[in-house]
């Protein structure tokens, strides 16, 4: 789950981690009462989860309340490569001596948690990495011993911050490391990470992304969720628990499990189709997924054909079966199902459908056949 | 022969009395696999359907001489399962459990790897190893692998493996031992652990690679492949058509650029020499091609 | 004004009592440097010419409020001089030891950064610091040096760092500091560091900066130089003509390949806007030209 | 100091690093009789400081005793790239599964040890990383917390060393690391660090450097002196403990400090001339040291010009003119004398030659007007 600027601030600050006073506002009123707490100058920021919001037009400072209220309305509305801004960060303006960079997130081929710090922050850093990679000092954590003080003085040393930031950055960064960790985030990012004139280190902007898999132990998470999908389709499927990504093609798919998921894709492409859609049903999944995950499919009016593409190892085949004609009573769909069925109980599942196949629910012997079949039905 | 495991591998399942512990370790078992114990603390001396509990891995250890665990407990209990296991004196973990934090997995495979070097975990969030007729743990249909050799099988997804017994059974073509490595951010074993034990293993001839997009894995064992492998491998690899930067579900599979790309995975193997197939089905023909001539 | 250290700096000698500390000393003490107080263990108590000997800079400090010590002691209790230094409260530790064993220098250096955040080491096996008429800590000549600024120079080889003092005082122009930072593998302080006190500094108008051949420093300051110095700068890089793989001196400068030979520090040097001469003498008269024009 | 393979696995065995029975032999006798106690097959290994040994003939592997006759006759007296085999080391052949590569050296950017470890071994390292870094496991060790069991653990599962190799490796590497510091090596390398198919891991090879600044604390290196020299200038440098190292030109050279003399080299090189050597006198040099220089460079029969270069600071540069004058009188010197003489006490010091000046000792104002004559004088 990635997090907006405000969240992502708001969860640096929990961790004792310096970030500008400000507020959100999701009126123009709001956006200058905030400024008028916080004092001028404020910055006005868009809150979207994309890159690029300062060439947008997403980011603007206001000297006064007049500038404030046009910026807000300005800024509130405006789409940003498909965003559209519905609420604004409005913060303190602070005076920049020099821009950092800092984050945390997993080294996957190390198996570590890599650190990367550099005295050039503010631009992006994957272009940083590219044109001048010496310019980022790399640190390789290892999770059984975490990230000490020492480590980390040793680290801003090696990354050639300025003198007088170097101790404020070190304890700084073994917050943001204990963020990262007992926060559960997959990425934990500052850029830039600033330096004031007169000498003070913060965090001008927030870029965190949380591991799913570990919200049973953080239900603070709840206050973030909401906002997250821009995608209808996918707002609808994560309310009925089900793992989907809307793609742009015309052809729904349903599949258990994330590889067979993706293969399908590459199997109706390589067929000459376009998937609607990425959705893993995952393991086990019974009647109740399977009418839930053909109701999402049926409501994406692009779809002019669904495969259901299952190979039962948990999942039993037979449960499918069910579910897909329990979803048929349920819900009138549009497009015609063409199903591929094998593994476990693949036999009963197949003797389910047997009675109800037609025109609109057929079913192929294999993978290839069934992409081939819905592909012609969707073109 | 197989790798990892064999017919006198003897598991004990950590969370047997639960619904999904029993289910499959029963499986198992009945698939042949000499499961001796179940381990639930609080509910030791009991027993599921034969299979005697004990209260920790260390005293299923010491009563049945176990030397495998096959951990089926929930997502927030899984990290201290698996290390209780090596403290317990088990030296090859199979995990199937989907769903455990990152940050959880990194912090238990480091610590498996600088206090048990001799362990070996597989997964998590894997279907498990399956050595045909001789030993299943994990959730793996057995009736979808057949045994007899001559082809190994490991695979970074779960439904994909299945699909790959399926297309070599069907025509008749079995396997040595067919190891699901799963698809999480930190796998306690990876292709080229499993292609290791594949090249030493006399009766495995040729071996079937089943890869995802994201991460670096399948680059790295190409290398690999390039210079130990002699056994011919044939690979596919799931994800051509996902959409660069979306993580398409538990696979973990981020894109980042042009690294990480299914194109990018099937570049690095074919120019080390292996069969890169366009999908499943296509992978299973070119392997049943490959072990006729042989 | 004057980087790291001022006319008010009160500095204590590590090693006063030797041959070398107490003629160093002095000199330093005559060209009017606050020399408050030597350290030689087991003579506290005594007096060098009249300044006061402690035995631990801890008891130097606190009687004399020193902040900066020059440690001239011989290589093996070097280390342990440093970090006394750092644990007695001094801030600003200048080392001119030469010989000090690289895995010394390596472990100190790390030492002080990890549980010494505030505290710099200038050094070892340099020639230390002066600030004309000013303070003089280290072996500088107090007589090559002229009071007044505008110019900074920082050198990482003793003898050049002379010659570069002596090229501006023969035409008049003034420096307002001159840090010899050394050249041994492992330097306490380094170009980046005096360059960014340069650039704060309002009275250093411009920098000559001297470089050798090995190491990555030249680079790396180049790098710093064009994102963050409005300065001019002017250097020299010595070893152009130096065979590649050779080990010339105490300097450490090993080059091997292309990267860190001469023309690649004068290259990147030259790409990041400083005004690159081929011998000191030219970098002298480059410089005096820069600072009449202003 | 670089050391000969022996010795290297002589150091390596010291602590505790597993490594080839075998012995030295400076004669063909010797060899057989080194042969016969360790048993057959045999590697009969020139020893030399470069690298290339096997392709220039120098490693032989040898079934019997005539076989380590005739490879021992042939390898003794061998030039190798300019190195002349007098000594051999013989060792019991060790069969191969697999070659790895392991190094602790200095990072000096980043001011840590540096260790590299690869499942790639048996080849140049430069060439690995050139062509295929990421088969290098790096991994940057803080010197002050040192290389732990588990740390190397982790790393040798980084590099994916081979299962039946990782612990012994891990061990292995540890008592490198221990070898690397507490013998003050700049330089610890074995390459290849061998997998034998019984599943032993031990060094094949030795490459070692040692920090001459730490032979104060290793008497024991003592025994590793004697035969560094090849070029017999630098030998008799080294007896008179100058910094010395022989080059092709016309012109020596002499200064005080590693920078003044590189920066002469430099000079020399621009105004047309070549020079004959690096010497740098050092810090504090008297006449003793001055007159010792003199002598080496004058028992170089290419050199025609001999340039003093001199900044004093720490050397007083009168005591740099006794010094000329003493080594006047004690030597014939074959060549004019050029001085250049700055800096402490230079007055005094130019008064003292005053007198002695004639077309054999000259001095000129600035470092370029005495490089321009010196070169003019020697072309």
């Amino acid at each position: 789950m990635d997090l907006f600027e405000y969240q992502g601030k708001r969860y640096f600050a929990r961790h004792g981690i310096a970030v500008s006073p400000g507020d959100v506002a999701d009126t123009v009123d709001e956006a200058v009462a905030v400024a008028e707490r916080v004092g001028y100058p404020v910055v006005v920021k868009a809150q979207v989860k994309v890159g690029g919001r300062g060439k947008a037009g997403g980011v603007k400072l206001a000297n006064n309340v007049d500038e404030v209220r046009e910026h807000a309305v300005n800024i509130l509305g405006l789409d940003i490569k498909g965003h559209v801004v519905k609420r604004l960060w409005v913060e303190r303006s602070s005076d920049i001596a020099k821009e950092y960079y800092a984050s945390f997130t997993l080294d996957r081929p190390n198996k570590t948690h890599l650190g990367m710090l550099s005295a050039q922050g503010g631009v992006e850093i994957e272009v940083v990495a590219e044109e001048n990679p010496e310019a980022i000092a790399f640190l390789s954590i290892d999770p059984v011993e975490g990230l000490t003080l020492a480590t980390a003085r040793r680290w801003v040393a090696e990354a050639e911050l300025d003198d007088v930031a170097r101790e404020q950055s070190a304890e700084l960064l073994v917050k943001l490391y204990e963020c990262y960790t007992q926060g559960d985030c997959d990425l934990a990012e500052i850029n830039p990470l600033i330096l004031t004139p007169d000498n003070k280190v913060h965090a001008l902007d927030a870029k965190v992304t949380l591991d799913e898999n570990a919200s049973y132990r953080h239900p603070e998470w709840e206050e973030f969720r909401g906002d997250e999908f821009e995608d209808p389709r996918e707002k609808m499927a994560k309310e009925k628990g089900l793992n989907y990504i809307g793609l742009d093609g015309t052809v729904g798919i349903i599949a258990n499990g994330a590889g067979l998921a993706m293969s399908t894709l590459d199997v109706v492409n390589q067929v000459g189709g376009t998937a609607a859609n990425f959705l893993d049903i995952g393991g086990g999944a019974n009647a109740d997924v399977m009418a839930a995950a053909l109701e999402v499919i049926n409501a994406d009016p692009k779809v002019k054909s669904i495969f259901v593409n299952i190979f039962g190892g948990i999942t039993r085949v037979d449960e499918v079966a069910k579910g897909v004609l329990e979803a048929l009573k349920r819900v009138s769909i549009n497009s015609p199902i063409v199903l591929r069925l094998d593994g476990t109980n693949a036999l009963e599942g197949r003797a389910l459908l047997a009675p109800h196949l037609n025109e609109n629910l057929i079913t192929e012997p294999t993978m290839l056949d069934a992409a081939r079949r819905a592909v012609a039905l969707a073109n | 022969m197989s790798i990892f495991v064999d017919e006198n591998t003897k598991v004990i399942v950590q969370g047997l009395t639960g619904s999904q512990g029993r289910f499959h370790g029963l499986r198992n078992r009945d698939y042949g696999t000499k499961v001796v114990g179940g381990v639930t603390p609080g509910k030791g001396g009991s027993d599921v359907d034969g299979i005697p509990v004990f209260n920790s891995v260390k005293e299923a250890v010491d009563a049945t001489g176990a030397t495998a665990s096959f951990v089926v407990v929930p997502p927030k209990f899984a990290s201290d399962a698996i290390i209780e296991a090596a403290q317990g004196g088990i030296t090859f973990i199979v995990c199937i459990t989907e769903g455990i934090p990152a940050h959880d997995e990194a912090l238990t495979y480091n610590r498996l790897v600088e206090e048990f070097p001799g362990v070996r975990l597989l997964g998590p969030n894997c279907p498990g190893i399956i050595s045909p007729g001789k030993c299943n743990i994990g959730i793996t249909s057995g009736d979808i692998a057949l045994a007899g050799g001559p082809v190994g099988i490991v695979s970074r997804s779960g439904t994909l493996t299945y699909q790959a017994l399926h297309e070599l059974s069907m025509q008749g073509i079995g396997q040595t031992t067919c190891v699901g490595i799963g698809g999480d951010p930190v796998p306690g074993t990876n292709f080229i652990d499993c292609l290791a034990e594949f090249e030493k293993d006399p009766e495995t001839k040729a071996v079937m690679m089943i890869g995802e997009i994201g991460g670096s894995e399948e680059e790295r064992a190409a290398e690999w492949i390039k210079l130990n492998m002699t056994k011919p491998v044939v690979a596919y690899v799931a994800g051509v058509t996902a959409p660069p930067g979306r993580k398409m579900g538990h696979a973990g599979a981020i894109i980042s650029g042009s690294k990480g790309t299914a194109q990018a995975k099937m570049d690095a193997l074919t120019a080390a020499g292996v069969y890169v197939c366009q999908n499943p089905t296509e992978a299973g023909a070119k392997m049943v091609e490959i072990v006729r001539a042989m």
